[in-house]
């Protein structure tokens, strides 16, 4: 079994719905569809209020080179346009649409399978920036940039990341069992789009025996290698899963293609099988809905933008009245939210409902200097000293590597004195950031 | 400025080793017994009180680019004053005292009282300073080397108090002196602060 | 749903098991081999003084967090940790209120007054030792011998070393010194214990392996290398091993986490320099047990072992003209004239004073009473100064001489001897010495004096009692007493080869 | 060869010009806020102490003791310590500037301290050869230079920790101070 070199931690994985088959969850009255659902800039609107929406309809083009469209997830009218809470945690401008029942898809969308290898690389391309394909592990970056690498980079790797770390989320793990041959498809189609010679590995994590089964009965013969890897948290990671399949360490300041490997999610490939094989754009997608405060737990499919309140009521309501902690995410890296009326957005790979964390145990102690949070930074980081940093001067937390960190929370895991480190390194950033800014300002 | 003010400012206030932290090395050094301490106190007084009428009555003739070393100098010949006088008249202080006499010379207060008061002011305001410098640096050699004294070697004047309890004989020793100093500075600022506190309260 | 109330914290949301009580207790839990091992070889006084130590390191940290208003942390374990460590560097023996003045000083004074858990620079129950081991040189340095029922002390293996050297300190065997059965304080003696405890700690990585590996292997070798070169003067690593505070500081004491370097490069440095130092200490130094002296050192090394930042250079300064340097001189001629009156004033009592010290010195060594006139100084073949105390009809009545050793623990003793024409001894007077107060410094005492009196070069065995002479050293200051004995033998040679052999001849 | 060694090992560690003999504390509390200053500060000294030992060696052999005026010594001395401290600092702006940089701040703090006169003084009471005597200066140089850099690393890691009021800077380095020369007892006896 494979794992990355340095770094790691083993939370309790508490995967409690790993055995439960994903369900399609009714189309909700109301649904709110921010405009940003990726990274890079806010796609522009294009309809206006109270038209007349399709199911499918580009409603927001992607507004530059980094930037993704956003489509409605259903046919109906729209109700308002306006800022809305966002999972993100600020205020995003959303556009309500009240869907009218009828799911009638616009034309030339949802059409049966056709054979992808018939259609040339541009027009996969243009399909798959179409129907406003983002990377669906977490991050949101869109795909169509990341096929199209500078020239000078060489791509000799693809990797399909199932490795899905964070704890409670099976979303990937159902996928794999459920749509094994779709998501192949979307993996052969990414593959297209490289020099042939290509070496395609998929990372599946031991605690998933099952898809790894499964998976090598499948994608042995089409050649891809499936790689058995050590559950260890944030093997998820790009770096990370570079360096637990092919050893190349991408060092700070480097991305992926700088070593020649490329990394997409499970849920990306078939995002962009169904976007290339049936010009469906992305309008759902499946997440975890778990926590001991939700009365039954479930993987759903549901369609961007319904709130989270829909999908309390769907998944039978709030379980015990000391609930305090609603998760956007995983319990490492997601985010807790404000209030319920917050919409799923392409990014959203699971909700969690935690029962009241003991908030004794989140107070601050001082630091014992253990070294365990140096241990366990996977990108060879001083998170104690970062954070000392942030708190006394703020700019020299770049001089130790202040941007190589993903935020990943191992180091704060593992604190003994549960100090919030991952709190002052993003505090320092957005410090950071200002400050450039405040200079960029002054230099016009 | 009143007489009288000039001269306890020097003994509480503006005690040169407890507010002022001047001069630490002899203080250190020297207050292992009471009788050294004092020797030591009085010694720089000595020194204190003729530095600073010599360079109040010669303060307008130096030129002011070179006054440090003419104080340094003028301040040096008292302490070699003091010192053949303590070496004639009490070898025992002189052997117990030893390398810190000629010391004295750079000695922060003596220094810092010339440049700071006595080049400009007048004769009787400077002498009432050195006087009360003089005696605030003697009280607080003498209470560190009381404690020093009472339990390094539980004895005051060389008269053992303590019977058979054995004393904390790291008190007569080098980390026992940083460590009382230490302590009796701390509690210094606690009383200034509370009574400053106190002060501001009652305004 | 509307009812309940949502907080937004950072993340993440789950976090480990882990938290200060957790480790600090498993600490403790690894140091009970230790404790028992202890109270099985020194009796229900070590029980008694662990529980002394303990209690007070937790009521003083109880009466810092009242005092300061801090919310109350005194049951962390981490006092208790201090406490139970300090105790096992005690010997069974110590009096209570020396065992409560060290953990006050450790806990107060090293560890809350550098501002609490986390922050304090030293090793509070190290420090607490050193401390003890300064302030008691006599109550520390007697180890009471294990199963002993009265309390009978003896010298540690290392104090044996270091006194009498190695062919004492072979007699013990090395298993006897393993499993604990020899003099020591409480967690010193048995290694055994120590180990099984620290098994644990390993296991849930609580300490770095680090720092033990490279500390007891930087001591071996260096130990090793001059055990090698000279076999019959320095003991062997395996010696060293067992014996002293070698194991109970690597593995409790250099592994606190607060006050060691947090990288792995930090940890390594720190551990060799512990273990250099341990060995410079142990072989060379004056106290037998170098453990704790090294990593109180390393221990301030931490903090730059942590970081290596550049050297950010000064600012600029000014220059002064040629004109000052004229008027100084002329300052300079001025006060040399005042000097030059004083001096003529002084230098007359000057001389009289030196006199008066050596004529007090003589008064006290001699036991009958002379005056000033009777002292005559004459001087031997290379120079040396006799003082002879002359009758009223000229006839020799007593000589004095200055003779030194270089023996000293602390170094040089020089020491006043005075003879009677016959060759015996009246007494001495040391001059001066730099022997440690309350240990050494007894040689002044008379009862140390008293032994020499009407002693003659030949009829008394110059030795003390350990090396089969007839002086009876003063305890736990053997080398010192050694060095009075060849002071005082040294100056009846030089006075018998200058009088009586002339007289022979 | 081991008289050297002696009295670089004993002026170094045992007789340190801190912890033992007491001599440069107000620099040695003043200055050690910061471990470049810190530094700077204990090069500084190393350099005048070396160089004004060896002048007022010199100047004790061949014009104090023939001309019988001893008593002038203390005077001589700083004098000799002033000029040599402004010496240097022309000097060392024509050599190396960049050397000059690092120092030059501390030249003037240097006049008024108590080790570089302690120490020439010392080494005319114990009598040392002019080699050993210079040696001498410089390993208490070193050893000032050891002792306030340890001592700054430690006053820099405590200067955000919670320490009580009353006991912040002056007090709490003291009590650094005494543990630190605490620590550095266990080399007493070292030599022989």
């Amino acid at each position: 079994m494979k794992t990355f070199k340095c770094g790691g931690i083993h939370p309790d994985e508490n995967k409690f719905t790993r055995h439960l088959s994903i369900e399609t969850m009714p189309m909700p009255k109301l649904l709110a569809v921010p405009l940003i659902q990726h990274i890079g800039k806010p796609a522009a609107l294009i309809v206006k209020l109270g038209e007349q929406v399709k199911k499918g309809q580009c409603i927001a083009n992607a507004d530059g080179f980094i930037s993704a469209s956003i489509h409605s997830p259903t046919s109906g009218k729209i109700k308002k346009i306006e800022n809305h809470p966002h999972s993100g945690g600020k205020f995003v401008k959303t556009v309500f649409i009240e869907s009218d029942g009828r799911e009638e898809w616009a034309e030339g969308l949802n059409t049966d399978e056709i054979d992808f290898k018939k259609l040339s690389l541009e027009e996969k391309l243009k399909r798959i920036k179409d129907a406003g394909i983002v990377g669906m592990g977490g991050a949101g970056f869109p795909t169509h940039v990341k096929l199209s690498p500078p020239k000078d980079k060489k791509i000799d790797t693809l990797i399909l990341n199932g490795a899905e770390c964070e704890p409670y989320l099976t979303a990937d793990h159902r996928l794999m069992l459920e749509k094994t041959d779709e998501i192949l498809k979307g993996l052969s189609i990414i593959a297209s789009f490289f020099p042939d010679g290509l070496k395609i590995y998929i990372g599946i994590e031991n605690n998933k025996p099952d898809a790894i089964k499964l998976m090598n009965e499948k994608a042995s013969p089409l050649g891809f290698e499936v790689v058995v890897l050590k559950p260890l948290y944030p093997q998820g990671g790009e770096k990370q899963l570079i360096n637990a399949i092919t050893k190349r360490t991408v060092g700070n300041g480097q991305l992926p293609f700088d070593v020649g490997c490329m990394v997409n999610n499970v849920a990306t490939a078939y995002a962009v099988y169904e976007a290339v094989c049936k010009n469906k754009p992305l309008i759902e997608r499946v997440l975890t809905v778990s926590g001991m405060a939700i009365k039954n737990k479930k993987n759903i499919k549901a369609p961007i933008g319904t709130m989270f309140s829909d999908i309390v009521d769907y998944c039978g309501g709030i379980a015990s009245r000391t609930m305090n902690l609603l998760i956007s995410g995983g319990p490492m890296m997601g985010k807790a939210q404000y209030s319920f009326d917050v919409p799923v957005i392409k990014t959203t790979s699971g909700i969690l409902f935690i029962d009241e964390i003991k908030l004794a145990e989140k107070k601050e102690r001082p630091c014992l200097r253990c070294g365990r949070c140096e241990e366990a930074c996977s990108v060879n980081l001083k998170p104690w000293l970062l954070s000392n940093l942030a708190q006394k001067d703020v700019e020299r937390t770049l001089e130790y590597g202040l941007n190589q960190c993903m935020e990943c929370g191992s180091c704060a895991f593992v604190c003994p004195s549960k100090r919030d480190l991952v709190h002052w390194i993003k505090y320092a950033k957005v410090m950071n950031a200002n400050i450039k800014a405040i200079g960029a300002t002054e230099r016009q | 400025m009143n007489a009288w003010k000039e001269f306890n400012k020097g003994i509480i206030k503006e005690n040169p080793v407890l507010v002022a932290l001047l001069g630490l090395c002899p203080v250190l050094a020297v207050t292992t017994t009471v009788i050294n301490g004092l020797g030591m106190g009085l010694a720089t007084t000595f020194v204190l009180l003729g530095s600073n009428i010599v360079i109040s009555v010669m303060g307008k003739f130096i030129p002011s680019k070179v006054r440090i070393p003419c104080y340094i100098v003028i301040i040096a010949s008292f302490v070699t004053i003091v010192d053949l006088l303590i070496q004639a008249f009490s070898p025992a202080l002189n052997k117990s005292l030893g390398i810190f006499i000629p010391l004295i010379v750079v000695n922060c207060i003596i220094l810092g009282r010339a440049e700071a008061f006595a080049s400009r002011n007048k004769l009787w305001h400077s002498i009432l300073d050195a006087l009360g410098m003089g005696i605030g640096f003697t009280l607080a050699l003498f209470l560190l080397s009381a404690i020093r004294e009472i339990l390094g070697s539980g004895a005051i004047f060389n008269i053992a108090i303590t019977g058979n309890i054995s004393p904390i004989l790291i008190f007569v020793l080098p980390p026992g002196a940083f460590a009382a100093l230490g302590f009796i500075i701390a509690i210094v600022i606690y009383f200034t602060k509370k009574s400053a506190e106190k002060n501001k309260g009652a305004k | 749903m509307e009812n309940t109330k949502l907080i937004v914290s950072y993340p993440p949301y789950t976090k480990s098991k882990d938290s200060i009580e957790k480790v600090m207790y498993t600490v403790v839990f690894a140091l009970l081999p230790a404790v028992v091992a202890a109270v099985y070889f020194f009796g229900l006084r070590a029980l008694a003084l662990i529980f002394v130590c303990s209690i007070s390191a937790i009521g003083f940290e109880y009466l810092i967090n009242v005092f300061r208003k801090q919310e109350i942390a005194c049951f962390d374990g981490s006092a208790l940790v201090t406490g139970i460590l300090l105790a096992l560097n005690l010997p069974s023996n110590l009096p209570y209120w020396m065992a409560v003045l060290g953990s006050f000083v450790a806990i107060v004074v090293v560890k809350q007054l550098f501002g609490g858990l986390g922050f304090n620079v030293f090793n509070p129950a190290l420090a607490a030792r050193v401390f003890l081991l300064i302030s008691f040189p006599v109550a520390m340095t007697i180890w009471p011998i294990p199963f002993s029922v009265d309390m009978q002390t003896a010298a540690s293996p290392l104090g044996i070393l270091k006194t009498e050297g190695l062919k004492a300190a072979n007699s013990i065997t090395l298993w006897q010194a393993f499993i604990g059965n020899v003099g020591g304080s409480l967690g010193e003696t048995s290694a055994l214990a120590l180990l099984l405890g620290s098994v644990i700690l390993f296991w849930k990585k609580y300490i770095t392996w680090i720092i033990p590996v490279s500390f007891v292997g930087a001591t071996l070798a260096f130990t090793g290398i001059f055990h090698y070169m000279e076999p019959l003067k320095y003991a062997s690593p395996a010696f060293h091993f067992t014996c002293g505070g070698l194991l109970l500081g690597a593995l409790f004491m250099a592994t606190d986490m607060v006050t060691t370097p947090v990288s792995k490069r930090g940890q390594l440095i720190f551990g060799l320099g512990c273990g250099l130092l341990t060995g410079i200490i142990r072989l060379f130094g004056g106290y037998p047990e170098g453990v704790s002296f090294a990593i109180l050192i390393m221990n301030a090394f931490v903090p730059l072992l942590d970081k290596w930042d550049n050297y950010s250079n000064g600012k600029k300064w000014r220059l002064t003209k040629m004109r000052s340097v004229i008027v100084l001189t002329c300052i300079g001629f001025f006060s040399a004239f005042l000097l030059y009156m004083t001096d003529n004033i002084t230098k007359e009592p000057i001389k009289k004073a030196i006199e008066r010290v050596k004529v007090e010195a003589l008064r006290q060594i001699f036991p009958f009473e002379f005056s000033d006139k009777d002292i005559n100084i004459a001087f031997d073949k290379n120079g040396k100064e006799f003082f002879e105390i002359k009758n009223k009809d000229n006839s020799l009545r007593g000589i004095a001489v200055e003779t030194s050793s270089d023996k000293g623990y602390g170094g040089e003793i020089t020491i006043l001897v005075a003879v009677s024409p016959d060759g015996k001894v009246f007494n001495y007077n040391v001059l001066s010495h730099k022997e440690t107060p309350g240990l050494g410094n007894k040689i002044e005492n008379e009862a140390f004096k008293k032994q020499f009196n009407g002693k003659t070069l030949d009829g008394f065995n110059w030795k003390v009692k350990k090396d089969d002479g007839f002086v009876d050293e003063l305890t736990a200051a053997t080398i010192s007493s050694r060095a009075a004995t060849d002071a005082v033998k040294k100056g009846l040679e030089v006075i018998s080869n200058k009088y009586f052999v002339e007289n022979k001849k | 060869m081991k008289e050297v060694l002696l009295v670089m090992v004993s002026a170094i560690f045992i007789n340190n010009v801190i912890f033992a003999r007491f001599l440069g504390i107000c620099p040695y509390m003043g200055v050690s806020k910061r471990i470049s200053t810190a530094s700077g500060m204990g090069m500084a000294v190393t350099f005048v102490m070396t160089f004004a030992t060896a002048i007022t060696f010199i100047l004790n052999k061949f014009v104090l003791i023939p001309f019988h005026i001893e008593y002038l010594q203390t005077i001589m001395f700083i004098l000799v310590i002033a000029s040599l401290v402004q010496i240097v600092e022309i000097a060392l702006k024509k050599i190396s500037p960049a050397l000059y940089q690092a120092l030059g701040i501390f030249l003037p703090l240097i006049t008024t301290n108590c080790a570089i006169l302690g120490v020439a003084i010392l080494s005319i009471q114990n009598e040392y050869s002019f080699f050993i005597s210079v040696l001498f200066a410089f390993c208490s140089g070193l050893g000032f230079c050891l002792a306030i850099i340890i001592f700054s690393g430690i006053r820099e890691r405590i200067e955000d920790a919670d320490i009580p009021e009353c006991f912040k800077n002056i007090p709490i380095a003291l009590i650094t101070a005494g543990i630190l020369a605490m620590a550095f007892m266990g080399f007493s006896g070292l030599v022989k």
